[in-house]
C-alpha cells in the first residue's frame, strides 16, 4: 500500500489525510466503521464473490480474445472487480448504471451477455445489448460525459417523482475534464438521485494521479458541491458495496448525490494496445497483488464457513463455462450485414442514406461472383 | 450595403402592432407543447423568471412550474449532457443555449453523444431533446453573440438542424422539432424575433426535411435560410425593376437537406444564388452549390454564385452592416448571373 | 447583510462556514486580521479609494453613453469597485491580468484609455486597446475560458523561470463553467503562480448563486485542487487588495496558486440591456447600500486624517473631468474604415481575404456620389 | 471496397522496412522545431513519458526535459486553453488532442480564443500554437477514434487548416505550423502513420496554403487530402487500366484553400471527383465542388463527383471497409464522370 499511502501524503497540505474506509482488511479479516454500515451476512456477500469471480475470468478470456484477433481492443478491469461488482450489486432494477468502457465486468455483472458486453470491442456494434432492458446507458468512451448523462436521468427521475437512481462510474482521470465538475454541480444544485462513483486506479493511461489532480484526495471535490463525499479501498467489495448501497439509499429518500472515491489499481495495461513498461515499474504491482479483492473476499468467507474447496470449483467452474461459451460464440459469429450500416441514424432514414444504401448495396451485387 | 445596424430593440411581447413575431410564435409553441405533453421540459440558463434574455420562454415557468421550466447553472456542456439523461429517462429537453457563439462548449455532448446516441445504440434509445439556439447577426451585439456556426451542426450525422424564418414556420417548426424521437438543433435567427406576420397559431404544420419556395420567379434561383430569407425576398422584389423574376427558396431545413425542391428550382431557372451570413469557406452554401451542381448540372447557364459574410471572425457591431450579405449584394450576384 | 448571511448558513450542511475576511467594516472602521496582513496605511491606500472614484465615475458615465447611444451595451462594475480597484493595484507591472467583460474598472484602473477600454461595448473594436502593452488580455466574453489563459500564461512564465503572475477574474457564475473547474486543476497540479479573484456577486444575470451552485461558499473549491482558498469581503478594497497581493507574493516564490473568493453584490442590471425588475427585488439593494465600498474607504481615510472634503472635491473633479473627456472623444469619433473589417485575420492576408476585401472596397466606390 | 480493416500493427519506430514513416518524419519534425527554437514546448496527454499514444512525441521528454515536453491533466479545453495563455507569454506551444473525437471538449477554446484573438486583438497577438490531432478512419479502433472533423476547423475563420499525405509533407507542414505565427489545426492521417517514404529529412519546405499536384494526367482531376490521397492514387493507377488518364491533387491545406491550383487542374482536364472521407452533407468536398464549379464552370464537361464517407455516424470497426471510400468507388466516380 506504499502507493495509497503516498496519495495520502501528498493530500496533507490541503485537506485533512481522509481515512480510507475498509470493511475488509486485505488479510480478510471483516472490521467495522460506524461510517460505513453493511447489512450483509457472510452468507449473503458470497454472491459478491461469485459476480467477481466470474467477472475475472470473462476479464481474461477478452485478453485472450484480443490476441486472438476475435476482440479488435479491450479495456481490462483486472484489480477493479470490487469497484464494478458491489455497486452493481448494490443497485436495485429500477436503477440506471452509466459506465464507461473500462466497467465490461460491472456491465455483465448486471446480467448483460458478455457477447454483447464485448460487441464494442469487437467492432461489430457500438453497443451490443439494448440499454432500456439492461437499464445500462452505451459505454462510454469521451471522458466524464456519461456523468452528465446520469445527473439528466436522476434530475428527470426526481422531477417526475420516480424513485429510481443512477449510478455514473468514473476514471480518476475523468475528474480532470470540465463535465465531471459540471455534472458535480447540477448534481448539487439539484440534489439529483445520482451516485458518482469514481474507481481511482492510480492511472489515466500513462499519467499518475499525482500529475492529474492537484489534490490527489478524489474525495475531497464533494465538499467544493455540498456533496457528501467518502474514500473507500476499492479493493474491498464489501466497502463498495456497501457505500454504494448507502448512497443510493439517501438518493432515493431526497438526499440528493454522493461522491464516493474507490482507492484501486489497473493491474493490466490501459488498453490491450498500450505497453505500460513504458511508464511505470512492474515491482509496484506486487504490493497490490496483497490487496487483490478476489482472494480477501475468499479468505474471508473461508473462515466466515460459507465458502469450502468444493463451491470454489463450482463457480470456477461455471466461470470457465462462461468463458468458454463467451469463446464459442464469438468464433461461431454470423457474418455482418454491410447493410446496417445505415441502419438508425434517425429514427427514419432520410432520402440522402437510402441514396447512400442503395449505392452500398449495388456495389456489393457487383462483387458477388 | 446598409449602414451599421443599431442595438436592437427590445423583443415586443404586445401586440400593438399586429400579428405576431417570431419570438411570440416560438414561445406558443414551447407552451403548446408543454401544455400537450407533459414529458415536454424547459430549460436553460435564465429561461426561468427572467423568460430568456430574448422572451421566449417568457411566463412558461409561471404556468407550467418550476419542475418543467426552470434555470440551469451556467454550464453549456452541463444543460445538453443533461438533457441526454433526461431524454434517455423518457423526457422531452428543450433546451436554450444563450446564444450561437456560447453553444461551443456544448459541442462534445451534441457531436458525440446526442448526435450519435440513437445509432449506437442501434435505434434503442430516442433522442427527443431540442437545443434551441438563437443565431446569426445583425442585433449590433458585442462579439460571440451573431455567430452563424449552422455549418458545426449539419454537417454532423444524426442530428437534424432547422431554422424558420417566417413565425408561421417557427411556429410548427418547434413543435415539428419536439414531436420528433430525434435530436434537432433549432436555429433561431435572432435578428427577426421581432418581425410579425399576420397569422393565426397554430399555423399549419411543417414536415423537417422540407423546403418552402417563397416566392416564384422564372429567372434566377435564390436559396437562402434563417436570417437571409427576407434579404433574399427584398433582393427578388428590387429585381423586378431590372426585368428579372427572382425565385425565392427557403432551405429551411439544412439536415435533411430537400434536394429534390432545390434542384427543380434550379432546373426552372438555370441560375442560382445562394446567400449565408457565415463565412464563405467550407460553408452551408458550399453545400448548396454542390447539390445544384451535381442535380442541374446540363440545366445551368451560369455558375451558382456565393453570397456569404467575409471569412473573418465575425466583426466589432459597428462593421456589421458592411459584413452582413444585404439585398444589394444579392442583387449584384443576381446580375452576375444573368450576363452569363 | 442579510444575503450573505443567508448564503453562508446555506453552505453550513457541507463545509464550517468560513469567515468573510475584512479589514475595514462597512462603518469603516480598520480591523486586524491575522489570516489577512495589509501594508499600506491609510496615506498610502488613499490611491485606492482614488482609483475607486474614478472607476465609478467612469462606469456610470458609460452607462450614460449607453442611453445616448454612443455604446451599444454595458455591464455595469457598479458595487464591486473594491474588487476590481484592489486586485490591479496589488499587481507588479509587468503581470498580467485576465479580465471578463464586467472588468471595465480594473481595466481603466490598471491605465487604458476609457475609450480603448469601452470600444468593445462602442461596437467599434472587439478589443480597443493593445494587450501587450496594457498587460491585460482582451475581455473574455465567453465565460471562465479567460482561467484557462491565466493558467497557461502562469505556467509559461514558470517555466521559463519569470517571475511574472497571472490574476484571472471570474464571476460567480462562471464557476459553474467545466472551464473554471479544468483551470483549478491545471493550476493545481502546475503550481501555476495563478491568482483567481472569483467576484461572487450574486448573480448571473437573472440566476442568484444558490441555484448556481451546490456549495455557495465558492471558497470551498480550493481544496479540491490542493489550492489555499480564501473568503474575503469584496466591498472592502483593502482586503481585495492585501489578499491579492498575499496571494501573488506566493505565487512569485513558487507557492502556486490561490483562490479568493470575494463577496459582493451587483448593484445595476447585468447589463443595460437587461431588466432586473423580472429577477430581483430592489429592496436588497438597500442592505447592500449600507455596505458601499468607497464610502467605507472614504470614512477610514477621513478618519485617519489623509482625506478631507477638498481633497474629495479634487478627486471628484478630476473623475469628472475624465468622464467628460470620454464623452467628448466618443461624440468626436472620426468614422470607421470599412475595409479594417478585414485586417488582422492571419498574420498576412489570404488571397480569399483580397478578393472580399476588394469586393467590398468597389462595393464602396459605387456608392460614393 | 475492401474487406473490413483490422486493427493497425503499433507504430514501428524501427528502420527495417527503411525509408522514414509518416509517424516519424513529425516526431523529426517536433524535435527539430524544439531544437531551433526553445519557445516551442509540447504538451498533451501522454505525450511526455509515454511518447503519445502514437508514439509522435516518442523520445522528447527526455531529450528537452519536461518543462518542454509534458504530461497535461486529461482535459482537452484546459490544454487549448492553456497553450493560448502560453502564446499571450511568448512560448509557441503545440499541443497533442489524443484523437479526433476526443478535440471537441476544446472546440469552445478552438473556436471563441484560438482562432480569433488575433483578429480581436487587431493583430496585437500572435498566436503561435499548432493543434495536433490525428484522425480519421481505418485503423479498426471503437468508436470516436476514427471522426473527420475538418469543416469544423476549415470553416472558422482565424485558424488554418492543413493535412499531409506523405511523410516529407508531414515533417515540412509541421515545421512550417510550427513557425507560423497563427493558429495552425494540423491533422494528422492516422492510418498513414506507418507508410513510409524514402525522403531524406529535413525534407524541402512547403508553404501552407499550397496544394500539391501528385500526379499528372488529362481526363480527370481527383481532389483528395490526407488519408484519402493514396486512395486517390491507387485509383488513378487501376484508370490506366481503362485508358484514363488521372491527375490527383493533394488539396493539403484546408484553409486558407488554392483555389488556383485546384482551378487550373480541372480546367485542364474538365472533369472533377473530389474525396474524402467525412460525410457528404456540408463536408470539405462541398466547398471543393462549389470552387471548382465557380472556376471552371465554361470547362467542365461533367458534374463535379463526391465521394465521401456516408452520412452516418462513424461505424464500428468491422464495417469501416465498407464504410470508407476506396479506390473502386473512387473509380466509379471517375467512370461516371468520364461517361458524360
Ligand atoms: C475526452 C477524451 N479524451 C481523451 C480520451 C482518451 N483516453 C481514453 S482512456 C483515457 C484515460 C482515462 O483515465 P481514467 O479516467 O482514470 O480511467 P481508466 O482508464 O483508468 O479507467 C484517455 C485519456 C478519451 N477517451 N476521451
Ligand atoms: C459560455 C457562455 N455562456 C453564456 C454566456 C452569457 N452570459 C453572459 S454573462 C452571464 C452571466 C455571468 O455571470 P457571472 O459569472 O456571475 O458574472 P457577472 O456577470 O455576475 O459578473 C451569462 C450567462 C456567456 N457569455 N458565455
Ligand atoms: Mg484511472
Ligand atoms: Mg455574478
Amino acid at each position: 500500500m506504499a502507493d495509497v499511502a503516498v496519495r495520502q501524503e501528498l493530500a496533507g497540505g490541503s485537506l485533512p489525510a481522509r481515512d480510507i474506509l475498509t470493511l475488509l482488511a486485505p488479510s480478510g479479516v471483516r472490521r467495522e466503521d460506524p461510517a460505513l454500515e453493511c447489512d450483509l451476512d457472510a452468507g449473503a456477500a458470497a454472491r459478491l464473490w461469485e459476480a467477481m469471480v466470474i467477472g475475472r475470468r470473462l476479464d481474461r478470456a477478452a485478453v485472450a480474445l484480443t490476441r486472438q484477433g476475435e476482440l479488435g481492443v479491450y479495456a481490462s478491469s483486472a484489480g477493479q472487480e470490487a469497484c464494478q461488482v458491489g455497486p452493481v450489486l448494490a443497485l436495485d432494477a429500477e436503477d440506471w448504471m452509466f459506465p464507461t468502457y473500462r466497467e465490461t465486468v460491472a456491465v455483465v455483472t448486471r446480467g448483460v451477455d458478455p457477447v454483447e458486453a464485448l460487441a464494442l470491442y469487437r467492432g461489430s456494434a457500438h453497443c451490443g445489448f439494448d440499454p432500456r432492458a439492461a437499464r445500462i446507458a452505451p459505454s462510454a468512451t469521451p471522458i466524464a460525459t456519461q456523468a452528465l448523462h446520469a445527473v439528466g436521468f436522476a434530475m428527470a427521475a426526481a422531477r417526475t417523482g420516480s424513485s429510481v437512481a443512477a449510478l455514473a462510474f468514473l476514471g480518476d482521470g475523468a475528474t480532470s475534464e470540465g463535465d465531471a465538475h459540471e455534472a458535480l454541480n447540477f448534481a448539487g444544485v439539484f440534489r439529483a438521485p445520482c451516485v458518482f462513483f469514481v474507481q481511482n486506479n492510480g492511472w489515466a493511461i500513462s499519467v499518475p494521479i499525482e500529475h492529474q489532480a492537484g489534490n490527489v484526495v478524489l474525495a475531497a471535490r464533494g465538499a467544493a458541491y455540498g456533496i457528501p463525499a467518502l474514500r473507500i479501498d476499492g479493493n474491498d467489495v464489501l466497502a463498495t458495496y456497501a457505500a454504494t448501497r448507502a448512497a443510493l439509499a439517501r438518493a432515493r429518500s431526497g438526499g440528493g448525490p454522493t461522491l464516493i472515491e474507490a482507492v484501486t489499481y489497473r493491474m493490466e495495461a490501459h488498453t490491450t494496445a498500450d505497453d505500460p513498461s513504458r511508464y511505470r515499474e512492474a515491482a509496484v504491482l506486487d504490493a497490490w497483488r496483497q490487496r487483490d479483492p478476489l482472494a480477501r473476499m475468499e479468505r474471508y468467507l473461508r473462515d466466515a464457513g460459507v465458502l469450502d474447496d468444493a463451491r470454489v470449483a463450482s463457480v470456477t467452474a461455471e466461470a470457465d463455462e462462461r468463458a468458454a461459451r463467451l469463446r464459442r460464440a464469438l468464433q461461431d459469429a454470423a457474418p455482418l450485414d454491410p447493410l446496417r450500416l445505415f441502419d438508425h441514424v434517425y429514427s427514419a432514414p432520410t432520402p440522402l442514406l437510402e441514396r447512400q444504401r442503395a449505392q452500398l448495396a449495388d456495389e456489393l451485387s457487383r462483387m458477388e461472383p | 450595403m446598409s449602414a451599421p445596424v443599431r442595438l436592437a430593440e427590445s423583443p415586443s411581447t404586445g401586440t400593438a402592432r399586429g400579428g405576431v413575431s417570431l419570438a411570440e410564435a416560438l414561445n406558443r409553441a414551447l407552451a403548446d407543447a408543454m401544455a400537450a405533453d407533459e414529458r415536454v421540459v424547459v430549460y436553460g440558463e435564465d429561461v426561468g423568471k427572467l423568460g430568456g434574455v430574448f422572451r421566449v420562454t417568457d411566463g412558461l415557468a409561471e404556468r407550467f412550474g418550476e419542475q418543467r421550466c426552470f434555470d440551469s447553472p451556467l454550464a453549456e456542456s452541463g444543460i445538453v449532457g443533461t438533457a441526454i439523461g433526461m431524454a434517455m429517462f423518457g423526457l422531452r429537453p428543450v433546451v436554450e443555449l444563450q446564444f450561437d457563439g456560447f453553444s461551443y462548449p456544448a459541442f462534445n455532448q451534441v457531436v458525440s453523444h446526442l448526435a450519435k446516441l440513437r445509432y449506437r445504440s442501434q435505434g434503442r434509445l430516442d433522442l427527443p431533446v431540442v437545443i434551441r439556439i438563437p443565431y446569426g447577426g445583425g442585433i449590433g451585439s458585442v462579439e460571440h453573440h451573431s455567430e452563424s456556426p449552422e455549418v458545426y451542426y449539419a454537417h454532423t450525422a444524426g442530428l437534424k438542424v432547422v431554422t424558420p424564418s417566417t413565425p408561421s414556420d417557427a411556429y410548427a417548426l418547434l413543435r415539428a422539432a419536439i414531436d420528433c424521437p430525434d435530436p434537432v438543433v433549432f436555429l433561431e435567427p435572432k435578428r427577426r424575433y421581432w418581425e410579425r406576420e399576420d397569422v393565426t397559431l397554430p399555423s399549419p404544420a411543417v414536415a423537417l426535411g422540407s423546403a418552402a419556395v417563397r416566392r416564384e420567379g422564372r429567372d434566377v434561383t435564390v436559396l437562402a435560410y434563417g436570417p437571409t430569407v427576407p434579404v433574399a425576398l427584398a433582393a427578388a422584389e428590387e429585381a423586378v425593376g431590372e426585368g428579372w423574376s427572382v425565385e425565392v427558396v427557403d432551405v429551411r431545413s439544412l439536415s435533411p437537406l430537400d434536394e429534390e425542391t432545390i434542384v427543380a428550382s434550379a432546373r426552372r431557372t438555370g441560375r442560382v444564388v445562394v446567400v449565408q451570413e457565415a463565412p464563405r469557406l467550407a460553408g452551408y452554401g458550399a453545400e448548396l452549390a454542390a447539390v445544384v451542381g451535381e442535380g442541374a448540372f446540363g440545366w445551368l447557364e451560369a455558375p451558382v454564385q456565393r453570397v456569404t459574410g467575409f471569412d473573418t471572425p465575425y466583426p466589432p457591431a459597428r462593421f456589421e452592416g458592411w459584413y452582413l450579405p444585404d439585398a444589394d449584394r444579392v442583387l449584384d450576384a443576381i446580375a452576375v448571373a444573368m450576363a452569363y
